[in-house]
């Protein structure tokens, strides 16, 4: 986008935050109640379309199709790994499981510990094989949410990252 | 019988199995990629487990993926469908290792089958005709150009290892033969890790039919009868039908009781297919085996009333068969189009994208067995297969006119199919008359062939 | 041959009469009224032509506008499919004076079994046993009373005209019957424009059996096994299959060839069914015939493999028949599921809305006979049928068991359907152990009997 | 858009506060009622659209099973009438076929005619019985859609009629 100036952009910004923040929690409550497929604002240069996310073709065959999970006692029973689209969580990130197997956090690695991206925090035994489960982002080691020995498939969320950030940066956030 | 199944597969062969485990009571688990994770076998399990991303390699062809998805959500047997680890004789093995069964041919009887030319041997010496071919694998190109020699021109290059075309390659002269072992090796170690290639003689016109087999782990087998898979593109099978019309039925008869004769003498387990050519004369050579489950195993159901996946599962879960010979009838005629994700217009183009609607046929004699639904969106990194059309009719003019109609019944929006083949087919005065043969449609190009139809 | 049909009916059978024309390589017209615009058979015709606005009366059940929608579009035949004018003997004589061919009985034919009553001496006299039931039609109450007196109590009241359980009703002392008498006459008369009533013995836990029998213009008769129906609620069929559990092979096969032989010599033509109530000792009562294709004629063709609308088509347009009794063998068991539009937690109420999500399950032995679409809107003035649901097995556990699997699988978002009472059936120790009558939901009512197997 | 007061703002989420709270309702219900799939209004910059969730549905079904009308010659062979949803034309309206049948209009009645509603300007033969085709309007007989003779079927659009203006009023409607 050529030549657009500071004053411009600063415009667009509180327009789209004043979409954002004001009116469209209230549009998609609406949009929520009335059982619409699709909600389009436009202003200016600026068009905001709402679409129900059982609209679209997953989500909705999923709700349409999908069948509550039956499984037995002793059986894996836990939600599928979210979906690549979910939203990201703003203050904390989850580790999430390399491979189809047994989790075993590393003891030494406990809540409240500090680890930086990459740092190895658990594994997923495949057939004996350890497969490392590393820091996704900088944290530090939040709740986890599966036990040591428990059955976890590929892509599931194990343990929480807590987001480190100065108070000055999340007061920024806030404000 | 098993307390609970891993289905580790996808598509509409996932959807099949999980129908056959439900029809026996079985648990069931389908063991996905992370690009399946809105696949209908997904929804309708009761239980699925992730076991990898998209890519087959790190998913559906990880064996330990596939085996600690199983050991972790309590199977004790795996199905693997076709393709993917389904005729992996060391998967097979790690399976057992881990005590637990590989529905399918149980190890030792895979390896014994492995290398089609030691298949071919085998079942020789139990008394199937065999094409002539290469004594053993090629060691070098000089090896190849004398044994081409010796059997005569034209042969066909075949690797050892696995199926659908890959490897292939049919020559006419010393020249052609030494290019094209070159792509050929390539190609087969690109699909199947192993580059062992050898030669069979070349029969023009010929007919493919095989002959479906079941055997229980007491040495009681039946067969059920043959299909006949001459339509084909590029080695590529795309459309089914049993009976052969390229046999009178005295003759597929005797075929069929030589297979299964020969097949248990040889000690093979559970179903399986043997592959023949079929000359003019009505000559038949065996080529190779299948041990697993085939995509066109339907129309055999539709003849017989007998579900082969069931009877997969029960003969590896070591129950006997628990029928005859005589208690398999046949009855009329079936036919299967397999629909592809394919563009027609473009050379066959593999395609993919979101089904915008979908709607299969119904009515007599017709049956679907697909993984679609409105609103599914078809991963690329797979093979194109969207589902196939069955349709049964009491002789093959009720079924070729059923299916004409059944074929202008199903809408898939969205994609591009190869709906548009299927219709020319069925258009083909060659097919017509049951006179294809498996260079039908290659012999002008598939292209042409289409335009043909369309005048 | 008929060069062009005109297919006067709507909903699910509307596509299934247009698929059998289309097999036969006939031309066909849907004639729709104003509400079926968007419907499936609109869409899947060659040709369709509006005849009417929504309201029956002046669309599909008004013979001028059928007949001039007929000659209009150029058809030769008319085929009037299940309900509307299908049985009206009036409609049939008015199609032949304008040169065209009704599709079903001759009106002679049709004229002869057109009284219940009659139809039952008729048949009688060649040789059927009839269920004890008044001397001809009630000329008033006091005959009623008279004629029920010398029967013995219970009876059943049936109208002389029409079918699907309307002015019908059990009494069981003289006081029910002279309340009841006066509600049934005003049903019939407004169901059916004709009010005559007539008495049946009615059997406690009897069984609905059905005998499905194609005669043609030569006097050649077979009859294609039977079919139970004992499954009803309020007299009306929702779930049937064949062959019936209530009647050893022999006994099957003996009423099928006493009910094939007396039709024949009653002068009956076309495809036609005659309905039996079966004691508890086995012996079976005629009761009626239907002189048309029924709801669930599917099940016969599953079993047998002939395609009875074909079979329909060609015996009106002057074939023979072309197969021999020795022709038709049963195969395996069927159980077809009426999936009507209906609300099972409030009386069964009919339901009309926008179908949001529809697919149909597939595999082995199934078929689905549907007009449903993903966004098809189902109109609220006609009957509340979305489609059936016909499931094969080599056996009736196998059956059985594949229809739950279907069951589950069928989706049809947007609408309240009947499944719940299928399923509750498929969970029911009685219908297990196929010792259903036809009292087995009313005796404790749909409402209880829906709990009980929810528990 | 640049340099937007916050007064701007103001109106601008008026406005849709307006559209979110009185007209969203009646328009869904409208929407509803009307078998319509889209619906679109505009207040202001602001622009809604409402979409049917079942818009797949009906119209889109419409499309996507449809095939074209492959009609053997001497065969009924037109359009379909049109659906009652079709936008109706503000200067003509036509006349309908009563029944399926054959059509022959009144001799007397030519193009040019002028006709109240309720009179009859031709009809319709159903097996040899005249069914009066009648104005729907006032107006001036315009274009024939059929033939004398043709075949038609119920509720099919058989001639013309245009609607009678004063020039005052078509002035007006023109401006």
């Amino acid at each position: 986008m050529p030549d657009r100036d500071e004053a411009a952009r600063l415009v667009d910004h509180a327009q789209i935050e004043g979409l954002a923040d004001e009116l469209l929690p209230a549009l998609i409550a609406k949009l929520g109640a009335t059982g619409l497929g699709e909600l389009e604002l436009r202003e200016g240069d600026w068009r905001v379309r709402l679409r129900r996310s059982a609209d679209g073709a997953g989500a909705a065959a999923k709700g349409a199709l999908g069948r509550s999970t039956r499984s037995g006692p002793g059986h894996l029973d836990h939600a599928h790994p979210a979906a690549p689209e979910a939203p990201r969580d703003a203050y904390r990130s989850a580790a999430t499981s390399p491979a189809v197997g047994v989790y075993h956090p590393r003891p030494e690695i406990a809540s409240g510990s500090r680890v930086r991206a990459g740092d190895r925090i658990g594994s997923v035994d495949v057939l004996g094989i350890p497969q490392e489960v590393v820091a996704p982002v900088n944290g530090i080691v939040g709740a986890g949410l599966v036990e040591n020995g428990d059955a976890v498939e590929y892509g599931q969320e194990l343990v929480w990252i807590e987001l480190i950030s100065t108070p000055a940066e999340r007061g920024g956030r806030d404000a | 019988m098993f307390s609970k199944i891993l289905i580790a597969n996808r598509g509409e062969i996932a959807v099949r199995i999980l129908r056959a485990c439900r029809t026996l009571g079985v648990e069931a688990v389908v063991a996905y990629s992370e690009a399946d994770r809105e696949s209908l076998a997904v929804q309708q399990a009761d239980e699925a487990i992730c076991i990898g991303p998209a890519d087959a390699k790190r998913s559906y062809l990880s064996a330990p993926a596939v085996i600690s998805a199983a050991i972790v959500s309590g199977c004790d047997a795996i199905h693997p469908g076709y393709g993917f680890l389904s005729e992996d004789e060391g998967f097979a093995e790690v399976v057992r290792a881990h005590g637990l069964t590989f529905i399918g041919p149980p190890p030792q009887v895979l390896e014994r089958f492995a290398s089609k030319e030691a298949t071919r041997r085998l079942l020789g010496a139990q008394g199937l005709a065999t094409i002539p071919g290469s004594n053993g694998m090629l060691r070098d190109d000089l090896h190849g150009l004398e044994e081409a020699e010796r059997i005569g021109y034209p042969v066909l290059i075949k690797p050892s290892a696995g199926g659908g075309g890959k490897g292939m390659r049919m020559v006419r002269t010393p020249r052609e033969l030494e290019a094209a072992l070159k792509i050929c090796r390539s190609e087969a170690r690109a699909a199947f890790g192993d580059d062992s290639l050898y030669l069979e003689k070349w029969l023009e016109d010929n007919r493919h039919v095989e002959v479906q087999v079941a055997v229980d782990r007491f040495g009681h087998g039946v067969h059920l009868g043959e299909r006949d898979c001459s339509v084909q593109r590029r080695h590529q099978k795309f459309l089914e039908e049993a009976p052969t019309p390229a046999l009178g039925d005295a003759a597929r008869g005797e075929l069929a009781d030589r297979a299964i004769r020969a097949i248990v003498a040889a000690g093979y387990e559970n179903v399986g297919t043997l592959e023949f050519l079929v000359d003019p004369a009505g000559k038949a050579y065996f080529i190779e085996i299948n041990c697993r489950i085939q995509v066109e195993h339907p129309i055999t159901e539709m003849l017989t009333g007998i579900d082969l996946v069931v009877t997969q599962i029960r003969i590896a879960a070591g129950e006997p068969l628990g029928f005859s010979q005589a208690d398999v009838t046949l009855r009329g005629h079936a036919l299967e189009f397999r629909i592809n994700a394919e563009d027609t217009q473009h050379d066959f183009r593999p395609s993919s994208g979101v089904v915008e609607r979908y709607l299969a046929p119904g009515g007599p004699g017709v049956r679907v067995d697909s993984h679609l639904f409105t609103g599914y969106e078809v991963p690329p990194f797979y093979d194109s297969l969207l589902g196939k059309l069955i349709v049964w009719g009491p002789d093959r003019p009720t079924a070729i006119a059923r299916s004409l109609v059944a074929l202008d019944e199903l809408v898939i929006d969205g994609l591009v199919t190869n709906l548009a083949i299927h219709q020319a087919l069925l258009r083909n005065e060659t097919f017509l008359a049951g006179k294809m043969t498996t260079n039908l449609v290659d012999r002008v190009g598939a292209a042409a062939f289409l335009a043909a139809a369309a005048r």
